[in-house]
Order: C-alpha cells, then structure tokens, then sequence
C-alpha cells in the first residue's frame, strides 16, 4: 500500500516543482517587452499590429515585416491565469454569447469591450485580422466577431484541414497563393516594400528556435525529467510563439537549453524523487493552474510531454521551416506541422509515441469544455489508450478559462484515486497495464465489455 | 407510384423520416444488388459527385428520440451536440450497416472529430473528410482548389462504387439536383405566399424524407405534391409571420415544429437542411462539371453559419431574407451545445435589434421529444406579439 | 488479534466499520450516522458508535482510514484514501470475483474496474454535470411524493415505462409533471426515471472495462428498483451485498488492516503475482 | 356585472382570483376574492377548486363568473376556460397592473427562474429563463437547507447574519450541492453558506436580468419571493431597491384574469356562459384575434 501525502487546503509540506532559473527572468522580459510594444502601437500607431492565432500562426511574415502580432489567445489565458477571467466572460454571455461557447473567445470579448486587459497596459486596435484558423472552426467566428467589434478588416487564411496522410500540392499552392494575398495587404498596412531576404532571416531564426525547443523537449526523455512539459513549458511557449522569427526567440533559447542540460548533466529533476511519469493531453485549466500543479505534485508526478505544447507547432518529430523555400515552408507549418489542424487519429499517435518515447507511466487527458477541436471524441482516445494499448489513463472534466467548470474537490478525487491505483501497481509489481505497445496483448484481453 | 392524396405523401413521409432503417435505401440497394450508399450530415455535400459515381447519397439526421444512448455517451462525453452522439450510436447499435460510407466536411470541430472516431473503430468503412474553402477572395485561387479536392473524393468515391464518373454522368447528376433544388424552391415560394395551404411540418417532412430516397423518386414526389398543393385551400389563421433560422444541421423534431406553428407562428423561411437547398440558382449544366460546382459553392451558395463567406455577412443576409419574405419576427431555433450557431447568434441578435426586428432564442435536441418549456417561451413570444 | 477502522465520510451519511484479522478478517462492528454540518463530529460519532458495537475502546484500534469527502476533516484517523480505491477493495472483500464495481451515491456515480487483488484498474466517474446520480432520485421521489425507499418498489410495478427526455437532475421535475398531466401511471413514470437513469450511467461506465462480476455499492444499491434497472440495461446481474452501503468504510478499514502488518502487505503481493502468472 | 377570474395552474399550487370589472371608467378594477390550493394530478379539478374557493371568498356565486383565463404550465388542460396565455405573458401583466412603473420582473419559481422586461401597458418586451440548470431556482434552496438542516422558513433570515457569504460557483444543481458540503467540510458558518446561496442565485438573476435587457425597477414575484435572504441579495446586487407585491404568489393569476377582462370588454364570448366545447388545444383554440 501507498502512503498518501498529506494535501488537502493548506497543507503543510508541498514539494518544490516549479524550476526558477535565468530562463524565468528572461522570459519575463522578453514578454514586457511584447506587451510593451503592443501599447506603442496603441499610443503611436507604430509598429503596426495584426491579430493572429497561435496554432500554425504565420508570425515569420509579419516580422519581416516589423509588425507585432497580438494573440488574443494569450490575453484570454492570461486573463485566467489571474483570476480575471469570469468578469469579462459574463459580461460576453450578457451579449449573447451562450454558456456553451468557447470562454476563450468570449474572455477575450468580454474584456475587449470591458476595456480590460491582463496586464494593464493598452492593446492596440488592428489594422488586419488575419485568421489562420488551422482546424478550429471556433476561430473562424472569434475573428468575425473581433473584426465586427473592432471594424478591422479580416483575412480568412483558408487552411485546408489534414485530411490525407501528407499535405497535398494543391492545399500548399492554396496557401502560398494567400500568402501572396497578405503581402500585398501587409505592404499597403506598413507601407514598406516586401523584402525577401528579411522573410528568409525571420524562418531561418524559427529554424533555430525550433532546432532548441525540440531539443528542450527530448530532455524530458531523461529520468527524472529536468522540467515539467505541461506547466513549465508554458513558460517557454510565450517566447516561442511572441519571438520565435526574431533573434531575441534564439538567444532566450540558447539560453533555455543550456541550463536545463545542465539540470539533466547534474541528473536534477522536478521534484527530489520522481514517482510518476505522465503525459498530458488537452490544454491546462487556467483559472486553476496552480491547484491542478499542486494536485500532481503532491503526488510527486512530472508531465513528461504534452500535446498542449505543440498547439504552436510540433517540432519533436522534425520538422523545420527551411529558409530556402519560405512561403512553402510556412504553409506546410499551417497545414502539417501544428496540433490544431491535425485530425484525431494523427493525435493519438503523436500522445502513443510520447508514451513509449518518454517512458511514461500513464496519460492524462484533460477535457475542456470550451475547445470542442481537443475535447470531442476525447472519450474515444480514452478508450484506445486504455483498451487497445492498456495505458493506465485518468479523465478529467473542467475548462480552459471558466473557473464555473473546475470542481476542485472532485478532479483532487480523481486525480488521488488515479495515482493511488498507479502507485499500488509499482508497490506491488502488478496489475496496471503498463505502458508499451506489448501491452496491447495480454492485458487487453482481460479488457473485453459485455456489450 | 401514384399518391392518392396529398395527405397521404406527407404520411409516408412521417414515416420514412422516423424509421432507422432506412426504408427507402433498402429498396434502392434491392433494386441495384452491390450498390453502395454514402451518406453525409445535412449541411452540404457534393451530392451529385457521389450520385454521378453510382452510389446513393443519404443525408443523416441522427436517430431523434428513436434510440437511446448508450454508447455514444463513452466516446463523446457532455457538451457535445445530439446529432454527433446519435450517429455514433447508430454505428454502435448497427443502424449504419446499410450505410457504405460516411463523407464530413468542415461543418464543426465536433463532425469533424467524429468522422476520425469512426474511422478509428470502422476501419473498413469509406470515411473521409472534405475541406471546404471558407476563403471566397478572387486571388485565393479558391475554385481550383476546391474543383481538386472533388477530384479527390471523386477518386475514392470510384474505387468505393467501382464504376467512373463521366463527365456526361455528372452533368446528368447535376441536372438532376438542380431540378430537385429548384422544386424545393418552389415549394418554399408557395408556403410563403400562402402559409394556410402548406403547412411548415408538411414542408418539412417531405423535404426531409428526400434525405433517404434516390434523387429521382424525390422529385416525383415534390413535382406531385406541388400539383396538388396548387390546388388546396386553407383557412388563414391569426398567425405571426416568422423566419426561423439555426437548424442547419441537427434537425428539430417534427413535434416541436409543430407546437411553433401551433403557437400561432407562420414560418415563412428557414434553413432546416439547409445542405438540400444550397445553391441560389441552377449549377451550370455545361463546361466541366467539377470546375461548375465548385465555382457554384463559391459563387452561388446560400449564406451559412458553417462558412465564412467575408462577401455576405450572415446577419445582413438574415435581414434581407426577413424583408424578402415579409416576416415579423425570427425565431433562433438552435441545437444545443451547436458552436457555429450560438456564436452566430451574436451578430444576428445585433443586426436585428439594430433593424428592430423582434426575435426569440430558442435551443433544442432533436432527440427531445417533451417540449413543455420551449412550447410555452413560443406562447409568450407570439402573444408579446399579439396581445396589445 | 489486530483492530482497524475505516471512516467513509459520505455527503450525507458517515460509515464506519471496525475490522478484525481475528481467525480471519471480518467485521467487528459498524455504525452509519447522518454527517449533517459538522463534518468531524460526524466521523467521531460514527467511529465511537462502531467501537462500541464492536465492544472495544477507540484506543485499540490500531489503525484508522478515512475516505469519502470529508475525509481530509478526520482528526483521528492515520491516513486517507479515495473512495475509489476503498470501494474496490471493499467490493473485493464482499465478493472477491468481483471485476467491475458500479457504485451509485447522492452526488457521485461511478464505474471502477478491479484487479484480481482488489486493486483499481480504471476508474470513471460521473462528469461535470450530476446527471445519473442518486440524487435524481431524490428528486424523482419527492415530485411524485412517493418515499425515498418506496420508489424501488412502485417502479417495480411500471408495465410500459415513459421515455424520460433530460437526465437533468432538476429538469426531469417538469418531465414528470408533464408526464402526470397526461395521465400517466406513476409507477410507469418511475420506471421510465429508473431506466434514464441506467442507461446514463451505464454509458458513462462503458469508458472503463465492464466486466464479470459486478458488484453493486453505494446507497442507491439499496433501491430495488435501480438495480433491475442496471440489470436489465447490461443483461446480467449485479450483486449486492447487504453491507453494500458500507463498502467504502470496509475497503478503508482493509486497508488500515494491511498497514497495520507488514506480513499482510506480502500477503498481497504474493496474491497480486500469482493472479498475474495464472493468466 | 362582469367579474372574470384568471386561474393559474401551476407545478405546486393552483391560484385563482376574482376581479371586479371598474365601476367608472377611470378607476381600476379590484380583487374580490382568492384561492389556492396544491395542484396534484386533477389539473382541471385543481382549477376548479381554486376558483370556487376564490368565489367564496368574494361572497359570489359561480354564475358570477362571466370570463375565465388561464396561465401556468396546466393552462391548457382547463376545460372552463375561455382563453389561456403563459405565465410568463400573465405575470408581466399581472406585475406591471401593481408596479406601473415597473421595467422588469425577475420570477424566481421552484424550477425555473425568468426575468421579463416590460413595455408600456406590461407587455412583454424580452424575456429570459434559465435555460441550462436550475441551480439559479427556488428549489435548490429548498434542497440545501435540507442538508444543512435548518428550517426553510428560518432560512431567509439566517442569511441575513452573513458576513463573508461563500459563493457557489458550479451551474449544475447538484454539484452546487457538493460545493455547499464542501464548504461544510471546510468548517464554514452556516449563515456564511446560506448568504453564498442567495449571492449566486442573485447574481444568476442579475445575468438573466441583463440578458433580458434591464436591471431598473425590478419587481420579484414567485415562491422565493417571501424569502428576505433572496430581497436582500438581489439589492445588494443590483444597488437598487427591490419590490416584491403583498401577494406574490397571485400575481400571474391577477395578470391572466386582467387580460382576460380585456378580451370580455373587447366583445368576446365565454364558454361558461354559451355553454360552448372548448378546443383541445392549439391554434384552433386561440381566439382568432387578439389585438
């Protein structure tokens, strides 16, 4: 039998999980100085801004170019994080907006027209929504609406979804001849003439990033794993997504994969002793992050890789934009290369390899109420995880923004229950299907349902 | 086959929409031994691609309040929409033996990640999903794009049914669709200029039987019911003259249709399966078919809100079909947990209140079948209208 | 001979149960009291009341679990567990084929499946919404005015039960209502509130492995009529033990047992290896 | 003389009163006379039994009765009844003939809770009603105060001792419930969990209200209505005062029987004068014009 940790409100002892390195500090500047730039462009109109979206976002283009992208993505989530994302919610839902859409979009809104933003400092109104909406049909309408609200002009950057094996030539040429589009609109916004080579610079800065934060990653394949993959990597997300075309994005993750190899090389982990090793799928429940954190950590259990983290792009499995062929490397980001745009099947097969590859001992999956691209057919995963491969896996309900949705005491319930039965099974050697594709054998036959 | 009354088609059209089994599909597949039949969700789909292929194109409207979850439940969990856990019920309850194969286009997240459920658990089945563009700009090179991706289903529907599609055969499938639209077209005339003569669940049923029946036969059907409805008389009622507007993919049910007209509602325009009326005007019948239907999905497609169109935003649209049909009010009848819809709702309930139309929001599942609630909100709405 | 305890503090009632190895393990007493507003009074009370039955002094009692909601408020207790872990090895206890535990309380339902040992395998539980919780019963009961204990039976009786449209604990009041307008029987009604509920709960529990024996736990295993009504949606009998409210306080005080003696630890594992190589 | 009764077939009671048409054409009309009682499964024999106690109670006799108006979920089913409207319709009426400068009703019934705006005249401008969960509902309070174990009359005033109400955040019914134990389970006052109750049913009435469109002159009717924890809450919410009528309870059978003298003044016939069948349901039912 296990010993449980003493938890509960106001425990005494809660092990020490999060690393505060020079990366913490760095990524802190480099996220003012985003932010920073945003109210320069509110106050002065210079630089120009465009919104865009995280997932596949086409940030090289709008570098060579010197604009700055405003992601309404990270205001909502920093929004949550701080606890202030319910005011601007209702007041969405007071405009219409139902109580089943996604809190994303109407956090987002709400504080648009509530004139609040997380950080206090001013957001810039848009001279071009450009909505690269990779697969999440949501964004479509979260950007119609910013461009009715706002009265900024909108560019549906029409990405087909990843519906075949390997993206086609004709999706590619699709999105290189919008590409095109935007640069005629992106020269008439900035005045400036498009310069290639700047282009060229700006990927071949994302190469490098990329080239790092994959790199990042495989460190989680070491045990103990030197960092979190599902809370700490939200730190590196910010710069990868605000700087990832700039060379301030490669020098913050020289940085980054320098101390956290030297974690590996001192064989320091997330906790003193790692007990459990999980990946976890589905975005975080921000306006609870902290408790979900405290949740898995007192129970001494790292995320070794998660499918949140490649929202932005999946470069693990190596991909890279390659500076020589710009525009199509771009659009093969968007179409291939991203969480969003790629369907269910590709996913579990990304979440089975994370499994194998980091040697996990289990899978989380997260489900959020708000991102029906994540969370539908979620119950479908489990059952695959579960039945075909004999991965232990723990669902669990509750949002990415609505803190209406997170039962704490209930997803503590369920998360204790998860380890006590993972943590029996490595006291006594036994039973929980453990986690390699053998597994598919014999301890899928005691799986069978009466149906 | 003859029809003795017009009351008797819509009978039979109850029926046919009510039964699982598929009736009328069965009878083509007895007709055409190893045909196949594809079926699709009842947004649009390019139903003369799989016709010109051989193959019989079904519309799915889930299963209603005529099966129970149970399965579906496991796999799809709260907060998502009916008519995605019914069709997975009915593939878990073999309800969809009969069906070859299942095509899904960019309708949702939601359809989406069930087409990939299906696949997973039905690997032997035809799944695939279609992207359809949502970027109608000229310098998009967006009818090329979309004439390739029919070429592709067109391929997989091929090697599914075994027999080519000439391009003479979709010009024939095409012919075919335009007559069906266009009958339906009339029909929406005739019940908006006269709403005593046709009622909205009459419509309905026999729109929504033509899901499940080769396109022939249907238009046998409209082109009969049409002749008879030109000569039956009604009594006016005291009736409101709405637009209902939301269900363009889960479907209500009959029964709470029935209780909006019973409220005292005219329906005078919809978007119920919306996916059987999409082009606004007849899909060019020369040149290359492909190329045609995907310059009509571009060009000359009715507005929806599974489709950006930046050209047409969707709540003027809305505004104009309220003038053009002379209605009083909307009805937002939407399908609960259904995104596109209740985000769209947004900007409809702006756009009418800025045009001071009157509109009331009401959410449905079409596995529902007490209406109680939704009954007495249409009461309230139709007498704020009426009472002074 | 060894004492153990477990404390299930439930979100209405408090289980506790006093557990011997004494020739074998078995229970030496139990007690259930309302647990009310004060949660830790409640653990206490039930703890004292079990003692006594089992006619020994709470300081003889070598080792106490809690589990159930409140049980981080358990003063008295030595560890906690989840409720989930304690019903499977309560349920391994009162029937050790047991493979699946489908257990039904007023706020929770859920599917756990169990090892060869008692341990949890895979666990689901109700989601967001309490749809399919015994609490719907309740609800039922009280718009009909029939008794929480008398609806079972009278369901029972229902020959053509009512389809039942929304699992929605507090909209299904209105689905009654409508269905007593129309003149339908109750009994039907309550039959058809039965099956709405199995079916729900069934197919939540599809996410975890179903499979032979299943145990009925929980409060609601009391209602006769909700376990035909499982019965019937799964096509196989559950089994229910008389003891079935008290599972949770059994599997606690089980495993307050096993860590009283390390002996019973290896006990365990030799069990859990031999289960694994008979495969 | 014309009296006309407005019968208000509800979930739980049936209420019926008897108005008295203006004698002069300035003043207006007047309640003679009440009644109520539990609805049960006879919805018709339920509504007769209110109205004939309503009778009494204005010393009339049934022949008195020249028009009969329904509302409430069992409108319908009244087989007397000369016409029936929803209650959501009555209840404007009904509120706005006692608050005329009324612009909103917020009724906060066992199940469901509504907010209406209104026009001139009570008619209905836009109305909300909880669509997704009844946690927002009179019952839910009935139901937590079985738990905590305090007795539902008491319960409005020990709310009022709150001094640092905890909120309830979950939308489902049943989960708030498992917060509230939560909260118990954390050793928070009574009071504390009671004022959280009636915070979150106020702020979910707060939000029906603003979706509905307004939060100004908001008149409370409903079975909550009597509870002082709810006034309370709701005023701290809006920052405005709140009214609540004497009768709460009849204000939707006041409304149905005030619209129902309309239609009478308006030339239309009875039922239970002509002796006439009346429809089963539906448009045929309704009157033919209503204007």
């Amino acid at each position: 039998m296990t010993e449980k940790p003493a938890a509960g409100k106001g425990a005494a002892e809660k092990p020490k999980s999060e690393y505060r390195g020079q990366i913490h500090k760095l990524q802190k500047d480099l996220m003012t100085r985003w932010y920073q730039r945003l109210e320069e462009s509110a106050l002065t109109g210079n630089p120009k801004s465009v919104s865009l979206l995280i997932s596949g976002a086409c940030v090289e283009l709008l570098e060579s170019f010197d604009v700055v992208p405003i992601y309404p993505e990270v205001n909502a989530l920093q929004l949550a994080i701080r606890h202030e994302s319910l005011e601007p919610i209702l007041y969405a839902e007071q405009m219409g907006y139902a109580s089943d859409n996604c809190a994303y979009v109407k956090a987002d809104v709400g504080a648009m027209m509530l004139r609040v933003t997380p950080t206090g400092t001013k957001m810039p109104t848009p001279a071009l929504a450009l909505c690269n909406f990779v697969g999440c049909n949501v964004y479509t309408k979260w950007f119609e609406h910013l461009s009715e609200f706002q009265q900024t002009p909108l560019y549906m950057l029409d990405t087909p979804f990843m519906r075949t094996d390997s993206p086609r030539k004709e999706d590619v040429a699709y999105i290189v001849q919008q590409l095109h589009e935007i640069v005629k609109i992106l020269e008439q916004i900035t005045g400036k003439k498009f310069d290639i080579d700047r282009f060229r610079h700006a990927v071949q800065c994302s190469r490098q990033v990329e080239e790092m934060w994959s790199r990042i990653k495989r460190l989680a394949q070491n045990v103990p794993a030197p960092f979190d993959a599902y809370f700490d990597a939200i730190t590196l997300m910010g710069p990868l997504y605000t700087y990832r075309a700039n060379p301030k994005g490669v020098e913050f993750f020289e940085v980054a994969l320098r101390e956290l190899q030297e974690k590996v090389d001192r064989k320091e982990g997330v906790y003193d002793q790692e007990r459990f090793r999980v990946v976890i799928e589905g975005p975080p429940p921000y306006p609870y992050f902290r408790s979900f954190r405290d949740m898995l950590s007192s129970w001494k259990a790292v995320s070794v890789a998660s499918t949140y983290s490649t929202v932005g792009g999946l470069w693990e499995f190596g991909f890279r934009h390659d500076a020589e062929n710009p525009f199509e490397a771009v659009a093969l980001h968007m179409l291939e290369q991203n969480l969003c745009n790629r369907n269910m099947l590709q996913r579990y097969e990304q979440i089975r390899r994370y499994v194998e590859e980091w040697k996990a001992d289990g899978l989380i999956i997260h489900f959020v109420k708000s991102c029906r691209l994540f969370s539908a057919g979620q119950g479908d995963m489990r059952d695959y995880f579960t039945r075909t491969l004999g991965i232990p896996t723990l669902y669990l309900e509750s949002d990415i923004e609505d803190p209406r949705y997170f039962g704490e005491a209930q997803i503590k319930n369920r998360v204790d229950a998860y380890f006590e039965a993972l943590g029996h099974a490595q006291a006594t050697g036994a039973a929980v299907a453990h986690a390699s594709s053998q597994a598919a054998g014999p301890s899928a036959q005691n799986l069978r349902v009466i149906d | 086959m003859t029809l003795a009354t017009i009351d008797s088609t819509f009978e039979r059209c109850t029926e046919i929409i009510g039964d699982l089994n598929f009736p009328e599909v069965r009878r083509w597949k007895d007709e055409h031994p190893g045909g196949k039949a594809v079926a699709h969700f009842p947004v649009y789909a390019p139903v003369e691609l799989i016709h010109a292929c051989g193959i019989l194109p079904v519309t799915l409207n889930g299963a209603g309040d005529r099966l129970d979850i149970q399965h579906a439940d496991a796999r799809f969990g709260s907060f998502i929409c009916s008519i995605v856990k019914t069709t997975l019920e009915m593939g878990m309850t073999d309800h969809l033996a009969i069906i070859d194969g299942m095509l899904f286009s960019t309708i949702c997240d939601s359809a989406r990640n069930l087409c990939y459920v299906l696949k997973r658990n039905y690997p032997h089945m035809y799944l695939d999903f279609m992207h359809l563009p949502h970027n109608p700009m000229p310098g998009s090179g967006v009818v090329p794009f979309l004439a390739a991706e029919y070429k592709r289903i067109q391929d997989e529907l091929e090697k599914l049914s075994g027999k080519k599609a000439t391009d003479e055969g979709l010009r024939k499938s095409i012919a075919l669709y335009n007559e069906n639209r266009s009958l339906l077209r009339d029909l929406y005339a005739l019940r908006a200029e006269k709403p005593e003569v046709l009622r909205t669940s009459e419509l309905y049923a026999l729109m929504r039987a033509g899901n499940f029946m080769p396109v022939e036969t249907h238009n046998l059907w409209l082109v009969e019911a049409l002749g008879e409805l030109r000569g039956r008389t009604g009594k006016p009622r005291d009736s409101i003259r709405v637009v209902v507007e939301g269900s363009f993919c889960e479907q209500p049910p009959l029964d709470l249709i029935r209780i909006i007209e019973d409220a005292g509602c005219y329906v005078v325009d919809d978007d119920f399966i919306v996916g059987r009326r999409w082009f606004t005007e007849d899909v060019p019948e020369t040149g290359d078919p492909l190329t045609a239907l995907a310059d009509s999905y571009v060009n000359r497609s009715v507005y929806s809100s599974v489709r950006h169109d930046a050209r047409k935003p969707r709540q003027k649209e809305l505004v104009k079909k309220v003038h053009a049909r002379n209605a009083r009010a909307v009805i937002m009848l939407i399908a609960k947990f259904c995104e596109p819809a209740l985000f769209d709702y947004v900007l409809f309930k702006r756009e009418l209140e800025a045009q001071g139309i009157p509109h009331l929001l009401l959410e449905f599942e079409e596995k529902a079948f007490t209406f109680e609630r939704l009954r007495t909100e249409v009461e309230t709405f139709v007498e704020s209208l009426l009472f002074e | 001979m060894r004492l153990a305890a477990g404390v299930d503090v439930g979100s209405t009632q408090t289980k506790a149960i006093i557990m011997s190895d004494d020739g074998g393990i078995q229970i030496a007493g139990r007690a259930l009291v309302d647990t009310g507003a004060n949660v830790q009074k409640a653990a206490d009370n039930g703890f004292r009341q079990a003692c006594q039955v089992a006619g020994v002094s709470p300081q003889d009692v070598g080792y106490v679990v809690g589990t159930g909601y409140g049980r981080y408020k358990i003063t008295f207790g030595n560890t906690q567990m989840t409720e989930i872990s304690c019903h499977a090895r309560g349920a391994h206890f009162l029937y050790p084929n047991t493979r699946t535990v489908i257990d039904m309380g007023g706020q929770d339902a859920k599917a756990i499946s169990v090892g060869a040992s008692g341990e949890v395998l895979d666990f689901v539980m109700n989601d967001k919404c309490a749809a399919g919780t015994g609490r719907f019963l309740s609800n039922a009961a009280d718009v009909m005015g029939v008794t929480l204990d008398g609806i079972g039976p009278l369901s029972q009786k229902g020959k053509n039960p009512v389809k039942i449209t929304t699992v929605c604990t507090v909209f299904v009041e209105s689905d009654i209502l409508s269905y007593l307008s129309l003149g339908k029987k109750p009994e039907d009604i309550l039959s058809g509130v039965h099956l709405a509920i199995a079916k729900r709960t069934i197919s939540l529990a599809r996410r975890v492995p179903i499979e032979q024996a299943i145990t009925m736990t929980g409060g609601v295993s009391r209602n006769i009529g909700m376990v035909r009504a499982l019965e019937e949606v799964l096509g196989t009998e559950l089994q229910v033990s008389p003891e079935a409210h008290y599972t949770g306080a059994i599997g606690a005080a089980i495993f307050a047992l096993e860590k009283l003696g390390q002996s019973f630890e290896s006990d365990v594992r030799r069990t859990a290896n031999a289960t694994r190589s008979g495969d | 003389m014309q009296r006309v009764a407005g019968i208000d077939v509800g979930s739980g009671f049936t209420k019926a009163v008897i108005l008295d048409s203006p004698r002069t054409g300035d003043s207006r009309p007047v309640v003679l006379g009440r009644g109520r009682v539990r609805t049960g499964t006879d919805l018709d024999g339920a509504a007769a039994q209110a109205l004939d106690l309503a009778i009494q109670e204005a010393g009339l006799q049934r022949d008195d009765v020249g028009y009969v108006a329904t509302t409430g979920f069992g409108r319908n089913t009244v087989t007397f009844r000369d016409i029936q409207m929803t209650e959501i319709t009555s209840g404007a009426r009904g509120a706005h003939f006692l608050f005329p400068d009324a612009n909103a009703i917020l009724d906060i019934g066992s199940q469901s809770t509504r907010a209406v705006t209104l026009g001139t005249d009570g008619k209905v401008v836009h109305f909300k009603t909880n669509d997704k969960c009844a946690a927002g509902s009179g019952s839910f309070i009935v139901r937590a105060v079985k738990y905590l174990q305090i007795p539902i009359e008491t319960v409005g005033d020990v709310a009022l001792q709150a001094t640092n109400p905890q909120a309830i955040s979950s939308i489902c019914a049943v989960l708030a419930e498992s917060e509230i134990i939560n909260h118990v389970s954390a050793g928070i006052g009574i009071e504390d969990i009671v004022g959280g109750i009636y915070q979150s049913l106020a702020d979910r009435a707060s939000m029906l209200l603003k979706r509905a469109g307004t939060e100004i002159n908001v008149v409370l009717i409903g079975g909550v209505a009597v509870q002082k924890g709810m006034i309370k809450a709701l005023e701290t919410k809006l920052k405005a005062p709140v009214r609540v009528p004497l009768h709460p309870e009849f204000v939707c059978a006041l409304g149905a029987a005030l619209l129902g003298m309309k239609r009478l003044a308006a030339g239309a016939g009875s039922v239970l004068s002509a002796g006439l069948p009346v429809g089963s349901e539906g448009a045929s039912n309704r009157p033919s014009s209503l204007a």
